[in-house]
């Protein structure tokens, strides 16, 4: 694993390097090099299977993580490359020429996060927001989802919220005082 | 053995090696050659077909008188049919001659194997 | 954005004898009419046939079931030896044009209300509702959902709740029985409910199915 | 016997057919809950579950092949069971039956076959179109060992007439064709499964698959007359096979147990065996009903 | 007025000219005058004799040269054969001179005196008497044809022309020392003499007369002896190849019959056999030719083949061997001359060239009718003569039976490539059409030629016996209407219907009392208004329907009408041509088309081939009677008639045409092709089992194998049928299938059986009649045959809907329609009869019939209607108002079968005695069962009707509804195309039973094909194109044909 960082360190700046498992690193890089680091790794170290991309809100830090989740099949290896990007601006480099898969979970970056992916195919398109959506994106921690239900979908009064904790052991042992 | 069995023998010899030589030669005027000796060697089976024994050639001069020819000198008619033979090979021989010039204005060559063809 | 806008949009299409034919799916491909009220629910009171009718149509009711959510898994035990729901007059039927009672069985997402609202204005009338489980009733776990339903009874006119995360099979026996008793005393008219204040629920659905683009009424 | 005569007994004949069919129906699924270790339904459920189809209160309609497709149907199961001679000896309940012979039965089988196809087709429903090619193609297989049974019979007593060859069979049990030429017998139990819609053969009706089939569009009233045709059509295919193998009957009572036996052999039948594709069961049907068949024919045609 | 036509003209006309052309060889266009002159004058003199010889005037004229009376003198003869063959000769001389105007005047004047010299020198070559003589002229028109090529400087022409020289050579010797062995023997060459004398008395005598014989076979360059002779037609201008072919063969044909008798006819099994080997050999090589010129070089030695045959043959045929030479010559060398004049226009050489045809439709016609009178269809000469040859070969007290199998299998393997080609020239696909350069003054020579043709084919069919002229008025008529075509359809379509029409009021009164023949008329002819007026619906001139379809009417009339099996013969010809033309009217036809007519022409061989052998029986007596009780080698002419009209019927085995030649034909004419069509089959079925019987011992077999025929035909056309996708070819397979239960009916020989095939025949008409109108109809209203194409049409063609519905119920035999009789006597007759095993399959076979009627009703009428379709109309009335009369007429049978099966059943028992069904009333009894038709129906319509008023009075709220109204899931489907289910509609059943279509038929037909098509490609290898190697196969030519022959001797 450390060669395969060494490696990539004559290219790429590694900012973070967080070792999960022996067969499982996460690096970050910069929103620049993000893409050339993948690559590397795809072309260089056969990390040829994109597990998984998908996106972090870093709300009060004003910024987005994108995590992609590459994995060598053939030994057996992960590694996340985290790259963080502006908030604001919310726009990163397509991979989808990299892995045409990719341009799915781009699609759904787009739809849940407003995080765009300039050339990426069919981008736009949505998943499940198909019935008319005029809210935010809904996966951004600003969006109240609560208020949005209770705005839309007619909530029924008298319906109450307890703390499944405290509200088990009052109805399991009621005649202890929980206050 | 008369003059009429040897010249038809030495026709069909002839012929023989006329045909020998159209169908081993590859050069088109070394054919006509041959082709002009089968003609010659049948011009001489039709001679020596129309021979009598004994007779004179059919031709009435002073020496012949028309009322003793029948007995006297071969039959004409294949002499006359000789005479149309030789004409008619000539002609084709001719022609057969200006057709190697011409085969050699389109060809560039005189041999049989190897100008274009037409097959199948 | 939807990815199947263009097959309802209207189009241009050539014919066959040369000509252009202007294809609007919706009027074209669907029956646009809006659902009626039925002449026994006009009926001051049932008359003796009614009740006849309504009697054969408590003791056989053919479900529909909607398996959204965990619902899904109780409604099996119904069919097995243990609680053999059929000895009460209840079948399952493969398609909505066969089924009475539709089984709403949990939370409903956008997507899902679509298709059971659809699945809804197919069956044949009278038609009867279940919502099973707090999420038909008022969201359930999922109140704060940005795209899962609260109540059921704002889209479909529910005739019976079951309530319960999730209500366990004995529970929706007793619910099927509430709903028999419903349909004996001439109580089961979701449908003409649905019929009269059809555009109130539209209204509702249309409010939160934007993008609605299906006639108003799925015959 | 007069026009009104023949008219009322008809209308008792149907009277008759429909309950035992209704009855029937209800047993038979009470049966095979009771395999099932379930309570299963009320006898009467079935008609219960008619009178709640033909109470529904809207109907939707594709069309006028639509509309009749059912009537099509109801009008072959009615036909069928007036076309054939119920009850041996009985001029009552020979019905219409001097229209014609067995013959004109078996190709009556066809008329709602294609008239349900017809009508469901016009719904435009992919899936009834799919069982009906499921149906078609396995009822096509089905019928090679059901015409060489048949044929078997027909040559056996030199006669076509349903009454004549019942009327060979009274003398005793062992004189029932079923007995005497056992054979096509068994060739048309075989093919008689076929015909049942059960499992084995039910993949026509693939609930999951293709939901239910032909009838998906199928409702209310619409599917009241289908499953009225539901209960007079296997009854009266039955007692065809009844009249055909069994020794027919003298008298009702004689008849429905009769009816119902062989009836139980397809439900028994349905409830052992798994599902086949229509594939397959077309390649059983080629299999060993049809070798039977032409054994039953060649053994009639040389012994 | 003779006299002035001395033949001695003719030489004198050919040299004059020849003369004076070299006198005024710079003058460009009185040259060329000049020789039209001469060659006009020479035509003249041979037409004047020939007028004067038909009009029986004529007296056979002698000129004797100089003035002394043969032997001692050259004398030319003038009889009737001379008079028709210089005729000839100068005729297509004429048309080649006028043809090749412009390039004989480029050429000049010597090329032009070389022409004349040519045609002269055949003319003389027929006229003279003299062997020598013949010798000479023989070199002159060698001399002069590579003169001509010399002249023409083109470099293939001097190549080729330089081997035929000296191969023409070669030969010459051989014929020269013949010539003079002749002599020695006989003291004579002129040929009367010679053939009076005791020229084979001696050893060279007889060597003498095998030589010039051997000669002249090699003249008309006998398979393999050819090459030289072949590559010539390759590289002479198309016109002269036409004088080559049609004068240089003609003159070189009669010239080798004249020095026959000189040998006694000692040499005519050679020339049999030598001609009978160039025929096959010739016809297979062409087979696999593909430059049109080599084809018709082939094609042209193939011909001449068979005229040996003929020749050598003299004996067999006797008197009638002239009528039969010239049949085929005049037809030979008038065809001949207008493919090779074709050829010159068409500029590229290859088959496929020819579709730059198509430029100009007149050429096409041309090209039709040589490649038909090629093949010898009515009503050109040659069909006659082939029919006496054949029937002579057979009739003989020795039958040749052999022999003219293979000359009919030779002229179906002509007919192979000719109407491969043909159709390639009218039917095959081209992005742009080939160059054509065919101006005006060029179309003179083939016109006239098939203007001469045609002349000579009227001639020629008052001269046959067994044959009424009244046969040709329809083709009188046809003629009319063919000159009319550029009327517009309707005016054309009033003109048939009412010639028909007339044509029925005439018939009548002489078939009235006569069911049978009316059964098949009434389906012919009442089938031919009822198209007719479907083809009210055409707009625009549709150009050459009208003769075409009226073709095959007159000769499906004429099967009814014949009185003998020549006639019966004509119509059957006839109506093949006319059926062909207007099966490859469709747009993907010409396959299709193809296989039809070969098989169509296979067929009919092998019907010709049975009737010979009638005839043969008879003695000669060709009446439709002689087909009873054939006694020479009855169970193989019954049997081949039957395979012959099998082919018809399309039966399994020889049915491969028919569903691609249905499925591609175009709406009126897939019902005239199928409803009616396919009956002359069964007539001729009829008609050939009504002769036989079945009391001799082999027509057992006979029968057996027919009936298993029948069944299978039923069983794989049905099931065939449910896995098409186009309908057109689901209806075609229907066709075959419900065919094979009339085969099956009538093989049974029995009471019902025949009921059964004559009640299919009708009811078969009636609704594939209905079938076929509408889905033609909608196929061309919607532009594809395609069933996944469709979907939905209820909702736009409710009538056609209905019409279609009653019509498959018919079909598929469900009671209450007129079908289900059919069904029931079915079940008797497999009973009564024992039919067992073939009734079983015939039962299933019509159980599988409910798949693909449901499939085709199901795919074009239900499910989705598609976007395309939504705005589609009914289809035209011209098709549903006699769809819906032919509804009418299946109700009123279904009401009452008895009207129909009753008259059947009593004029059957004429022939099978045993009553089988008694009618009372509507109500029909059999020894088995009994069903009443009427009782049936208003039993059924009467439940109907009571459940649907039932059903009605419910009274529930009723919607209706659209086409996406449907349960999807919850969904709604996208496009209509997607939730119609309809392509491998029976996915499942081609699983399980996919095998029993597979194409085994196609594949095996195709083998056939392969191999002949190897064969061809490896006999045909021997013209390596080395001129030495054709010298070489001369020689070996005559030493092997010497040896054979004078062996024969010891």
């Amino acid at each position: 694993m450390q060669q395969i960082l060494d490696a990539l360190k004559q290219s790429v700046m590694i900012e973070d390097v967080r070792k999960q498992r022996d067969d499982l690193v996460f690096i970050t890089v910069s929103e620049a090099q993000a893409v050339s680091a993948i690559t590397h790794l795809r072309d260089r170290a056969n990390f040829t299977h994109l597990v998984i991309l998908t996106a972090v809100d870093w709300l009060e830090e004003g910024l987005f993580q994108l995590t992609y989740l590459l994995n060598n099949p053939a030994e057996k290896k992960d590694i996340g490359v985290r790259v963080m990007i502006d908030r604001e601006k919310a726009q990163m480099e397509s991979i989808h020429h990299l892995w045409p898969a990719a341009a799915t979970y781009q699609r759904e970056l787009r739809e849940m996060f407003g995080i765009s992916f300039p050339g990426s195919p069919r981008l736009n398109e949505t998943f499940i927001l198909d019935e008319g959506w005029d809210g935010p994106p809904p996966y951004r921690r600003d969006f109240d989802t609560l208020k949005y239900s209770e705005e839309t979908y007619f909530p029924r009064p008298g319906r109450s919220t307890n703390d499944p904790a405290e509200y088990m052991k009052s109805m399991l042992y009621p005649e202890v005082d929980n206050d | 053995m008369n003059i009429g069995s040897i010249a038809m023998g030495a026709g069909f010899l002839l012929v023989l090696i006329g045909l020998w030589g159209i169908l081993t030669r590859t050069h088109i005027i070394q054919i006509i050659v041959s082709f002009s000796v089968v003609d010659t060697g049948v011009h001489l089976i039709m001679v020596a077909a129309g021979y009598m024994h004994q007779r004179t050639a059919p031709i009435i001069s002073e020496g012949l008188a028309a009322s003793d020819a029948p007995s006297l000198v071969v039959d004409p008619l294949p002499q006359a049919l000789v005479l149309t033979a030789i004409v008619i090979g000539l002609g084709v021989t001719a022609l057969m001659l200006a057709f190697a010039l011409r085969i050699h204005e389109k060809n560039d060559t005189l041999e049989i194997k190897n100008i274009e063809r037409l097959r199948w | 954005m939807r990815s199947n806008d263009d097959f309802l949009s209207k189009k241009i299409v050539p014919g066959v004898e040369g000509d252009e034919i202007e294809v609007d799916p919706i009027r074209d491909y669907y029956c646009d009419a809006v659902p009626q009220v039925s002449r026994e629910y006009k009926r001051a009171y049932p008359s003796i046939i009614d009740r006849f009718k309504n009697w054969a149509r408590s003791e056989s009711i053919w479900i529909l079931a909607y398996g959204s959510g965990c619902g899904a898994i109780e409604m099996r035990p119904l069919m097995t030896p243990k609680y053999d729901a059929y000895q009460y007059g209840i079948q399952w039927r493969p398609t909505p044009r066969q089924a009475n009672l539709l089984m709403v069985s949990g939370y409903l997402s956008l997507k899902t209300l679509r298709i059971v609202i659809r699945a809804y204005e197919q069956m044949p009338s009278p038609k009867y509702v279940m919502g099973l489980g707090s999420c038909t009733i008022n969201g359930g776990m999922y109140y704060d959902s940005y795209n899962t339903i609260n109540r059921l009874d704002y889209y479909l006119p529910v005739d019976v709740y079951v309530a319960g995360c999730m209500p366990r099979p004995e529970s929706l026996l007793d619910g099927l029985e509430l709903l028999k008793k419903l349909i004996r005393e001439g109580k089961g008219h979701g449908a003409d409910i649905y019929a009269e204040k059809f555009e109130w629920y539209k209204a509702n659905q249309k409010k939160i199915l934007k993008s609605w683009n299906m006639p108003d009424y799925s015959w | 016997m007069s026009w009104t005569l023949r008219i009322l007994y008809a209308l008792l004949t149907l009277f008759i057919v429909m309950n035992v069919g209704l009855l029937l129906n209800g047993v038979t699924r009470k049966i095979y809950a009771r395999v099932n270790r379930r309570v299963g339904i009320r006898f009467y459920q079935p008609y219960i579950d008619l009178v709640k189809n033909y109470s529904l209160t809207n109907l939707v309609t594709h069309g006028v092949m639509f509309y009749l497709g059912p009537i099509f149907r109801l009008t072959s199961g009615v036909g069928l069971i007036l076309f054939i001679p119920l009850i041996y000896g009985s001029q009552g309940f020979s019905n219409f039956s001097f229209s014609g012979d067995a013959v004109l039965i078996l190709y009556f089988l066809f008329f709602g076959t294609l008239g349900m196809a017809l009508g469901s087709g016009e719904s435009g429903q992919p899936h009834s179109a799919i069982g009906v090619a499921r149906g078609l193609a396995q009822v096509t297989a089905a019928e090679i060992p059901l015409v060489l049974s048949f044929l078997s019979v027909f040559i056996q007593y030199q006669s076509l007439s349903i009454t004549e060859i019942v009327g060979a069979q009274q003398s005793g049990i062992l004189q029932w064709t079923f007995f005497t030429n056992p054979l096509a017998g068994v060739t048309a139990l075989l093919a008689f499964l076929g015909s049942m819609m059960r499992s084995p053969f039910d993949v026509v009706l693939a609930p999951q698959e293709i939901p239910i089939g032909p009838p998906t569009e199928y409702h209310g009233a619409f599917l009241g007359v289908l499953q009225t045709n539901r209960a007079i059509f296997p009854v009266a295919k039955t007692i065809l096979y009844v009249n055909l193998f069994f020794g027919g009957a003298a008298s009702w009572p004689a008849l429905i147990p009769k009816a119902f036996l062989l009836y139980m052999w397809s439900v028994v039948v349905g409830t052992v065996f798994p599902r086949y594709r229509v594939d397959q069961s077309i390649r059983w049907f080629l299999k060993v009903p049809l070798a039977l068949g032409l054994l039953s024919i060649v053994c009639i045609h040389f012994c | 007025m003779v006299a002035m036509f001395n033949p001695i003209y003719f030489v004198v006309a050919g040299l004059a000219a020849a003369f004076l052309l070299t006198l005024f060889h710079n003058r460009e266009r009185l040259s060329y005058f000049i020789m039209i002159i001469a060659l006009s004058l020479m035509m003249l003199i041979s037409l004047a004799h020939l007028a004067s010889f038909l009009a029986g005037t004529g007296e056979i004229v002698q000129v004797f040269t100089a003035g002394f009376a043969p032997p001692f003198s050259i004398n030319f003869q003038m009889g009737p054969p001379e008079a028709l063959l210089t005729a000839i000769v100068s005729l297509v001389g004429l048309l080649s001179g006028i043809y090749l105007s412009e390039q004989l005047r480029k050429t000049g004047a010597y090329a032009q005196a070389v022409y004349i010299v040519l045609v002269m020198g055949m003319n003389a070559m027929i006229l003279t008497r003299d062997l020598f003589n013949l010798f000479v002229f023989l070199e002159i028109v060698s001399i002069a044809t590579v003169g001509i090529l010399f002249l023409s400087r083109s470099r293939t022409s001097v190549n080729t022309g330089f081997t035929y020289m000296v191969a023409s050579g070669l030969i010459s010797v051989v014929l020269l020392i013949g010539i003079v062995f002749a002599y020695m023997n006989a003291g004579s060459l002129n040929i009367d003499t010679l053939s009076e004398s005791l020229v084979m008395a001696g050893r060279g005598g007889s060597i003498a007369v095998l030589l010039i014989t051997l000669a002249f076979l090699l003249e008309l360059k006998p398979f393999p002896a050819n090459g030289w002779g072949i590559d010539l037609y390759t590289s002479a201008p198309g016109a002269l190849s036409a004088l080559i072919s049609a004068g240089g063969m003609s003159a070189t044909y009669y010239a080798l019959a004249k020095v026959l008798p000189v040998g006694q006819w000692s040499h005519d099994s050679l020339v049999a056999a030598v001609g009978g080997i160039t025929f096959i050999a010739s016809q297979i090589i062409a087979l696999k030719q593909d430059d049109s010129r080599r084809l018709l070089g082939y094609s042209s030695i193939g011909q001449i083949g068979l005229l040996l045959v003929v020749l050598g043959f003299s004996e067999a045929l006797g008197d009638r061997r002239d009528f039969i030479a010239a049949g085929l010559l005049i037809t030979h060398a008038l065809s001949k001359s207008i493919l090779f004049y074709i050829s010159d226009m068409v500029q590229d050489d290859s088959l496929r060239g020819w579709a730059a045809l198509r430029r100009k439709p007149v050429l096409l016609v041309l090209f039709g009718v040589a490649a038909f009178a090629l093949i010898g269809f009515p009503p050109f000469p040659s069909f006659f003569a082939k029919w006496d040859l054949i029937l002579l070969l057979n009739g003989g007290t020795e039958g040749y039976y052999l022999l003219s199998a293979m000359v009919l299998a030779g002229s179906l393997i002509e007919a192979v490539y000719l109407f491969r080609w043909f159709s390639y020239a009218l039917k095959l696909p081209h992005e742009d059409l080939p160059e054509l350069a065919s101006p005006t003054s060029r179309l003179i020579a083939p016109v006239t030629a098939a203007l001469v043709l045609a002349g000579a084919s009227w001639y020629v069919s008052t001269l046959v016996s067994g044959f009424s002229q009244s046969f040709l008025i329809p083709v009188a008529f046809i003629l009319l209407v063919a000159v009319i075509d550029r009327l517009p359809a309707w005016s054309k379509n009033v003109i048939s219907i009412a010639g028909v029409s007339l044509y029925i009021a005439d018939l009548y009164p002489r078939i009235a009392g006569d069911l049978m023949t009316m059964i098949f008329a009434g389906i012919f002819l009442v089938g031919a208004v009822l198209t007719l007026l479907s083809g009210f619906y055409y707009k625009g001139r549709r150009a050459g329907f009208y003769p075409m379809a009226l073709t095959m009417f007159a000769g499906l009339a004429a099967l009814i009408e014949a009185a003998t099996i020549l006639e019966f013969f004509w119509g059957w010809e006839l109506m093949a041509i006319g059926s062909y033309f207007l099966l490859i009217r469709g747009k993907k036809s010409m396959p299709h088309g193809l296989s039809y007519l070969l098989f169509s022409i296979g067929g009919s061989y092998s019907i010709l081939y049975g009737f010979s052998l009638a005839a043969a029986g008879a003695g000669g007596v060709i009446a439709m009677s002689s087909l009873v009780g054939i006694s020479v080698m009855p169970a193989l002419a019954y049997s081949l008639m039957l395979l012959g009209f099998l082919t018809k019927t399309a039966s399994i085995g020889v049915h491969i045409w028919l569903p691609g030649a249905h499925g591609e034909a175009v709406a009126d004419i897939h019902f005239m092709a199928s409803a009616i069509l396919l009956k002359a089959g069964v007539f001729g079925l009829i008609t050939v089992l009504l002769a036989m019987g079945s009391e001799a011992g082999y027509t057992r077999w006979i029968l057996l194998a027919l009936g298993w025929i029948g069944v299978l035909s039923a069983l794989l056309g049905n099931i065939s049928a449910a896995f098409q996708e186009s309908a057109k070819r689901l209806l075609a397979w229907s066709s075959i299938g419900q065919l094979g239960y009339i085969v099956w009916g009538l093989a049974s020989m029995s009471h019902l059986g025949w009921l059964i095939a004559l009640g299919y025949s009708v009811t078969h008409f009636l609704y594939k009649g209905i079938l076929f109108l509408a889905i033609g109809g909608i196929a061309l209203k919607i532009g594809t045959p395609y069933m996944y194409k469709m979907g939905g049409l209820i909702k736009r063609m409710p009538y056609s809907f209905f019409a279609v519905l009653i019509a498959i119920i018919t079909l598929s035999g469900v009671p209450p329609l007129v079908g289900f009789s059919a069904k029931w006597i079915t079940y008797n007759l497999i009973i009564s009869e024992q039919l067992y095993y073939q009734g079983f399959v015939i039962l299933i076979a019509g159980i599988i019939a409910f798949l693909y009627l449901f499939r085709m009703i199901y795919t074009v009428f239900l499910g989705q209607l598609k976007d395309n379709l939504r705005s589609v109309g009914e289809i035209s009335i011209w098709f549903r108002i006699p769809m819906y009369l032919l509804l009418i007429v299946i109700l009123v049978l279904s009401f009452l079968p008895n009207t129909l099966l009753r008259p059947i059943g009593d004029m059957l028992s004429g022939i099978f005695p045993e009553e089988a069904i008694v009618w009372t009333g509507s109500r029909g009894v059999t020894s088995l069962g009994y069903f009443d038709g009427a009782m049936i129906m208003y039993v059924i319509v009467g439940i109907f009707v009571i459940l649907t008023i039932l059903f009605l009075l419910l009274r529930k709220q009723t919607q209706k509804v659209k086409q996406f109204n449907i349960f999807y899931s919850g969904e709604a489907p996208s496009r209509p195309e997607l939730s119609h289910f309809s392509y491998n509609f029976f996915a499942h059943y081609r699983k399980a039973v996919g095998a029993l279509a597979l194409p085994l038929v196609t594949g095996f037909w195709d083998r056939v094909t392969e191999i002949i098509h190897a064969v061809s490609d490896f006999i045909r290898r021997i013209y390596t194109g080395n001129g030495q190697t054709y010298l070489f196969h001369i020689v070996l030519y005559v030493v092997v044909v010497f040896l054979v022959q004078s062996g024969g001797y010891r």
